[in-house]
């Protein structure tokens, strides 16, 4: 419905009859936005937004809101070579934070995924693999991962290697379950053609159940890589020795806000950024996929 | 069959005669016009010409049957003619009235179903007249049930859609456009994704529907053999941008049975069509010949 | 019977000047002696094949009509080696595929199958899809079998695509493409389940020819099941209608009009004498089976 | 799918077999079973493997844990105490709390975003914009923000489910078949009949399936929140709050009871949501 609406709009006037390419198709698109309201109401709708939070917070300085830093403090103080709260974009210990929360997740996402795909693929593979690992996964699923601090704190030494435990926990539950999930949904007669043309069984693994199972085990990851920063703000939070999650509970039991407000914001920004990352990958590995979604015209 | 039409009969003079399925200002009209209709979709350096100028006539109380290669632009034209989209030109005439907007007096059964899935069949049925409250109470009621009976569906009435076989959700949704007293029915490839058994059935079910009281009808499809057994007049289309090739009179008697569809008369009519088709579909397949083309039209809407 | 065989081979050899491979070894006669199954789910028996025989010679196009879920897609799945059988024998080339102490025939690249919804690994292009079968049982080199699928599929009208994904073309193509993949490991028997069940009609009639035109360029046996009357006695040399569940042989048809036959041929006086010759029968299926699914549900 | 057992030769016989032998013939019970005896087994070993063999035997990582033995005896000495089923109701109360004011305000809006085009371009962008945000990194803030302990946390509890149920309503109400609307339209429905017949009923299942993840946050956020805020200042409490307690008094026995016990408890709420599903949804609870 909303394609053929938006297909009228565009059909009138100096026709064009080449197609543009690459990021001349993304000027002609927003070109024709322009027409529409949609790009003035999301500036609108930002700038609202930005504006109610100055008033409360600044402008009108509303009782409660006035302990809230607001977004010109905010900027003022991010934007200064000299912040008045000690961190800004030009202060080291703000790109440390960001390099040891983003090292962090690195590593736990990588070990939660090297070890939650195969074990996926496995488990959805072979009915046995299943019925002997997903009731432990199930049992242990429930338990909120922040309720693993202490042990984790215990059982790891250091402040680092708890944190990073406890981040790929969360996410290693994910992508297993969405890896063995992905198995199961390969359509049976992919397994029969394989067994037809001659396959063995490692041939099976490596051409229907790897590649099979891929939308699954990316899609797994995407919602796994937003665990793990949930997780690991939590961790840092509770046990943390810097990383943003650190800098923001760091920042309010010392009564700066400024800093507080700037992680959040930073955190959002790098949480997007590496689930994008994560798309990226996806889609670059299955170029198949992407095709077919694209011809489908999704 | 016989009993349920003198039963229809005295629907019509018990007591709430209003909007029901004999409404005398349904049945035997909607005669529905499209002149010079054209419709074009896609990005402006990609323009997609769908429909071409086309005109038809179909005239009331006939069962006009319109087949066409997959993609040629079917679909768009039933949207047209439903009223959820507007042709870039042309108008679309129903009874000499112009058509603005879905209403009830063009009733769609759709490809696979849209039955909607959280309603019983019942509340299916009765849904479009509740709306508008033009049938209410025990009246609404026993017509909803007979209409229910009919297509065999009596025992069904309160299971949900997809506890329902593709078979019964097609007699369902038939009687759910019934109930509104259209003027006209369009049906748009309603027994895709039948097997062919099934769909043989389906088909002589209909025709008995049909049979009985000829209301305007409007059959779309892909399938020659369908089309033949159905059709009063039968409308061949040719590839995209869809216009009208060629419309043949059918006139086997009826009623119809399965058994004249090996009759030398529908191979005849079968040859006739066949031959435009397949030169139809051959512009859009021939890889050699129409690379471009094919890939468009059957790659995107091959499957559906 | 044995004699048979062997004519049908020596003709097969003298009239297929084989444009794909050189040197297939020529056979393919299947022999479906009393086969029964019964499916034992949750401990409610469901007989889907009872005493079912048909002979079919090699080089021959058999097909199987009837309702669909009868059981027809349990023999071929019986044959293939997907499901075991509960009694008689299946043999190929008087081979003993399955039968007393051998419930399940082992899989093979002598037996090919195109399934009813496709089975081209969406993952693997036209080209890589067709290569597969060769690389993974070792008879060729990956450059070898890429040469071979290119020029197969060229054959198959498919020479562009070799490089699109199966997502990326039409459902026709991807299953002109499946047919390929299955001839180029020189089956002796092709297993066609319902192949064109979901085209319209004109889709169908093209992939019809286009299957006879392979058929008389290879002369491969061809097991082929449907529900559609008109197909099978448009591709078949012989129509085996079947009952509904559970699957017997009801009535066996020789379809005598001459190959190569072409879509008018479709409207030729003999196709309609046949036509009306066993309609009757089909019908009387398609009744019984959906009052069967009626009461099922009811 | 196992049934290569039939021989050849073997009679098709029509046989029933009762519900106890299905159950005891219920292999993949069995080994789930027999996997968690080996899991708990291991677990004891591996942890009371110093017990048994001296001090220099504590294995690394799970030699440091209380043994299950040790945790159920932890437990059962717990289970008859007030304060320990406080703790339950205290979080309980903070899901609940949080989580209902999430889907209050968290459909509608949803609704409100698929429906209406200009409200969707309006506040769909900030809301992408706060969206990413970890609801846990909200907890200073919401503690600075809001006058007692309990406000905050059931603020963020609310952010945790909020963001959740809106993206999935969202999503629902604009995957609606549009032959379900194009149907109803043809027979005459409002614009409002569109909504309430058709939107609204269509967009349920994404609304549970909503909840559902909702939920699950909700208990990762309430924990957390208990745990960093110290729960315990303002007659707090709660299962976090027991956790972290028990931790900081040098009881680990308590610490695992507090896990297992949190698991149930986010096991049963889940529950819950999916039995509210299929009542509301029967038309999803088919054959």
């Amino acid at each position: 419905m909303t394609t053929a609406s938006q297909t009228t709009e565009t059909v009138n006037a100096g026709r064009r009859t080449t197609a543009p390419t690459g990021l001349a198709l993304y000027w002609y698109r927003f070109q024709q936005s322009l027409s529409t309201p949609k790009p003035y109401l999301t500036v609108l709708g930002i700038g609202l937004w930005l504006f109610t939070y100055w008033l409360l917070c600044e402008g009108l300085r509303v009782d409660r809101f006035d302990k809230i830093p607001g977004p010109v403090a905010v900027a003022k103080d991010w934007f200064s070579p000299t912040p008045f709260q000690g961190v800004s974009i030009f202060t080291e210990n703000y790109y440390n934070h960001i390099y040891v929360s983003c090292r962090r997740i690195l590593i736990a996402f990588a070990l939660a995924t090297g070890i939650g795909v195969p074990l996926g693929l496995f488990m959805g593979w072979s009915q046995r693999v299943r019925e002997y690992a997903f009731p432990i996964l199930e049992t242990l699923r429930p338990i909120p991962i922040l309720a693993w601090v202490p042990l984790a704190i215990l059982m790891f030494p250091g402040f680092e290697a708890p944190v990073i435990f406890l981040a790929t926990l969360a996410s290693l539950f994910v992508t297993t379950l969405n890896t063995m999930l992905g198995v199961q949904s390969i359509d049976e007669s992919y397994f029969r053609a394989a067994g037809c043309l001659g396959s063995s069984n490692w041939d099976i693994f490596k051409n229907v159940v790897v590649p099979g199972a891929l939308p699954f085990v990316f899609t797994g990851l995407q919602i796994s890589i937003g665990v793990a920063w949930f997780s690991l703000v939590a961790a840092e939070m509770v046990s943390g020795d810097h990383g943003l999650g650190y800098l923001i509970v760091d920042s309010y039991m010392n009564n700066v806000t400024v800093p507080m407000v700037i992680g959040m914001i930073t955190l959002g920004f790098v949480g997007w950024i590496t689930s994008v990352l994560v798309r990226i990958v996806g889609n670059w590995l299955m170029q198949w996929h992407v095709k077919a979604l694209a011809l489908q015209g999704r | 069959m016989q009993k349920a039409t003198t039963e229809m009969k005295t629907a019509s003079t018990g007591p709430a005669p209003a909007a029901s399925e004999i409404d005398p200002h349904s049945i035997g009209k909607g005669h529905l016009e499209l002149r010079n209709i054209s419709k074009s979709y896609g990005e402006e350096w990609d323009l997609q010409q769908v429909i071409e100028s086309m005109s038809l006539d179909i005239e009331p109380g006939k069962l006009t049957v319109i087949v066409g290669p997959s993609g040629c632009g079917k679909s768009t034209l039933v949207n047209l003619i439903a009223g959820f989209e507007k042709p870039d030109s042309g108008e679309i005439l129903l009874d000499g009235k112009p058509v603005t907007g879905p209403a009830k007096d063009r009733m769609v059964v759709f490809q696979e179903t849209a039955l909607i899935p959280w309603q019983t069949t019942y509340e299916n049925v009765v849904f479009g007249p509740k709306l508008r409250g033009d049938l209410k109470g025990k009246a609404l009621e026993e017509e909803a049930k007979r209409l229910l009976v009919k297509v065999g569906l009596g025992e069904f009435m309160h299971k949900y859609p997809l506890q329902l076989s593709g078979g019964m959700q097609r007699r369902a949704e038939l009687a759910r456009a019934i109930i509104n007293g259209p003027r006209i029915m369009i049906m748009d490839e309603p027994f895709r994704g039948l097997d062919a058994m099934s769909r043989g059935l389906m088909q002589e079910f209909f025709l008995r529907l049909f049979e009985e009281n000829r209301r305007t009808n409007l059959f779309v499809t892909s399938e020659i053999d369908e089309a033949i057994f159905l059709a009063d007049r039968l409308v061949v289309l040719s590839n995209r941008p869809a216009s009208v090739r060629k419309v043949i009179d059918i006139k086997l008697p009826r009623p119809r049975h399965y058994t004249m569809l090996s009759s030398a008369q529908a191979y005849e009519y079968k040859r006739d069509a066949m031959a435009i088709l397949h030169e139809e579909a051959m512009k859009s397949f021939r890889p050699s010949t129409a690379n471009a083309n094919f890939a468009k039209s059957y790659t995107t809407s091959g499957g559906h | 019977m044995n004699q048979m065989t062997t004519n049908q081979k020596l003709h097969a050899a003298a009239t297929s000047p084989q444009g794909t491979g050189t040197g297939r070894p020529l056979g393919g006669a299947l022999s479906i002696r009393n086969v029964s199954k019964i499916y034992d789910p949750e401990g409610v028996n469901v007989c889907a094949v009872n005493d079912c025989s048909m002979e079919i010679v090699a080089g021959e196009v058999c097909m199987i009509v009837g309702p669909s879920g009868c059981g027809k897609t349990t023999l071929l799945n019986a044959i293939a080696g997907f499901h075991s059988i509960t009694h008689g024998e299946i043999l190929l080339d008087n081979q003993l595929l399955c039968g007393p102490g051998k419930p399940k025939a082992s899989q093979g690249a002598d037996r090919m199958v195109v399934f009813q919804n496709g089975a081209l690994f969406p993952w693997r292009t036209l080209a890589e899809n067709v290569a597969y079968g060769p690389i993974v049982q070792k008879k060729m080199t990956k450059a070898e079998a890429h040469e071979k699928a290119y020029h197969m599929l060229a054959e198959a009208g498919l020479g562009d695509f070799g490089d699109k994904y199966p997502g990326e073309v039409s459902s026709g193509m991807s299953r002109r493409a499946e047919i390929v993949r299955a001839l180029i490991n020189e089956p002796k028997v092709l297993l066609l389940d319902e192949p064109y069940r979901a085209m319209d009609a004109l889709t169908k009639s093209i992939m019809h020819e286009s299957l006879l035109e392979t058929y008389d360029r290879t002369k491969v046996t061809i097991f082929f099941i449907t529900h559609d009357l008109e197909e099978a006695i448009f591709l078949g040399d012989k129509v085996h209608i079947v009952t509904t569940r559970p699957c017997s042989l009801k009535k066996t048809v020789d379809v005598t009009i001459p190959r190569p036959r072409t879509y008018e041929s479709l409207s030729s006086e003999a196709f309609r004498t046949l036509m009306e010759e066993v309609n009757e029968a089909v019908h009387e299926e398609a009744v019984k089976a959906f009052q069967a699914g009626e009461r099922e549900l009811a | 799918m196992a049934n290569v057992a039939h021989t050849a030769t073997s009679a098709p016989v029509v046989r029933r077999r009762s519900s106890f032998e299905k159950l005891m013939s219920n292999t993949s019970l069995w080994r789930g079973m027999l996997a968690i005896a080996v899991f708990l087994l291991l677990w004891e070993i591996g942890s009371r493997f110093d017990e048994w063999f001296g001090k220099e035997w504590t294995l690394p990582f799970i030699g440091l844990i209380p043994a299950p033995t040790a945790v159920f005896a932890a437990w059962l000495e717990i289970l008859p105490k007030a304060g320990y089923w406080m703790s339950w109701l205290q979080s309980f109360k903070r899901v609940l709390s949080g989580f209902l004011v999430a889907m209050l305000i968290g459909i509608p809006f949803g609704l409100a975003l698929a429906v209406n085009k200009y409200f969707r371009d309006l506040f769909f962008p900030p809301f992408e914009i706060l969206r990413p945000i970890p609801p846990l990194a909200w907890v200073p803030a919401s503690l600075i923000f809001w006058p007692t302990n309990e406000m905050s946390i059931a603020f963020v509890t609310f952010l945790g489910a909020f963001f959740t149920i809106v993206i999935n309503v969202l999503g629902g109400a604009r995957t609606i078949d549009v032959r379900y609307l194009r149907a109803a339209q043809s027979m005459g429905a409002s614009q409002w009949d569109l909504f309430s017949k058709i939107i609204l009923p269509g967009t349920l299942p994404s609304i549970f399936t909503g909840a559902a993840v909702g939920m699950g946050i909700t208990w990762e956020v309430v924990l957390a929140a208990e745990m960093i805020s110290g729960g315990g200042t303002q007659g707090g409490g709660g299962l976090g709050f027991f956790i972290w307690n028990s931790y900081m008094g040098g009881s680990l026995e308590q610490v695992v009871v507090g896990m297992i016990s949190i698991g149930i408890a986010g096991y049963l709420s889940s529950s819950a949501i999916r039995w509210l599903g299929d009542r509301f949804m029967p038309w999803k609870r088919l054959f």
